[in-house]
């Protein structure tokens, strides 16, 4: 695997993913965007507000890969987070990987999306109409 | 002992960190730490979980915790 | 589902994939690109030729994304092909799908590559430095 | 009648066409348009898979051709 990218930044330029996926060894590209939704359940959502424990976070990212790259062959490997406040609409999080075949760019990219949920130190704030909720800190 | 607040923790205290330094409860362990924290802000005791990061990584309840480290509250993540 | 973008094209442009996929009532946006790799089995490839029976294969195309939103919930979909001579590294297909959840928009995209691999009349040549072959052509 | 061929099929025949039309052969289901093919063009034995598409829609063995009918065939594909 070459070098991965893992960042924490302001704002997510989707349209470079690729370039930075592209690979002559790899014949799939599989990427995840996470994207702001205008509704939770039944209300509607105005913005997102993300805050990240940035030093703490870049780490976890990196374990991700790490535990990905040693469960499937991965050539390139992208994993980027945004933080502040994100309109509808708005990607929050990518994660891209190249592989040879697409089984194994499929597999990885859910992997890491799937982990980075439950472990990355980053936490989310739904901002609605006339109130805000920390995103899963109450049962 | 300086300890990083993030997230709905932050907004238990009022604040993005916490000197206990000056206060006279100095915890040894990080079970030791949460049980001042829920103590002294009882809404901690409503989060679904709760967990403390020493110099960055995720840290059992018996780690000891040393005036140098770097410490951190870690309510329950959500991002993507 | 919006009515999702079918088309055969002569070159793949990546950078606009998330604008068209990208939808207020989607959480997650996942993108399949399938690109030209440098060796197959043992062999070094130089490019690849592709050819359709246009007709045809936009109809099958069709018929995948109809298949799928039956399955999923699926907001936005683009599957594109690229038909001509590829070189090594270039996009020869790419399907995405916006979604309001993360499962329903892996499970579409996997499905939809899968299916396009078996049923789309769409022919690849390989080129190699002294011969060239139809993939799958003989058992 | 008029076939389009793609692929290796065009290969085999050396033509993205052939016309029946001239041909004292002139099958009536998409089995006896195979067999013909068959017949003329060993080669054809040798492929994975061959399918033939009539108005551009796969089609069964025993499906009618008529004059008019847009007929292709299909050779094992490998897009993607």
């Amino acid at each position: 695997m070459e070098k991965p990218i893992i960042e924490i930044v302001e704002a997510i330029d989707t349209a470079k993913v690729y370039d930075e996926l592209s690979d002559a060894k790899s014949g799939g590209i599989c990427v995840f965007v996470g994207t702001v939704r205008d509704f939770t359940h039944t209300e509607t959502v105005i913005s997102l507000e993300f805050e990240a424990y940035e030093s703490m976070a870049l780490k976890e990212m990196a374990k991700i890969v790490e535990q990905a790259a040693a469960k499937w062959p991965l050539n390139k490997v992208v994993i980027r987070h945004a933080v502040g406040l994100k309109k509808v609409q708005e990607p929050v999080v990518v994660i891209g990987v190249s592989t040879a075949h697409r089984d194994a760019c499929f597999a990885a990219c859910r992997y890491m999306i799937d982990t980075l949920k439950e472990t990355v130190p980053i936490w989310k704030k739904e901002m609605f109409k006339d109130k805000s909720v920390w995103v899963s800190a109450h049962p | 002992m300086e300890i990083f607040l993030f997230g709905i923790a932050r907004d238990i205290v009022g604040s993005s960190s916490l000197d206990l330094s000056t206060s006279g409860e100095q915890p040894e362990s990080v079970g030791e730490l949460l049980d001042v924290l829920k103590d002294t802000y009882p809404k901690f005791n409503t989060l679904s979980s709760l967990a403390v990061a020493v110099n960055g990584e995720y840290a059992a309840l018996d780690e000891h915790l040393g005036q140098e480290d770097e410490i951190a509250i870690i309510p329950p993540v959500s991002g993507g």
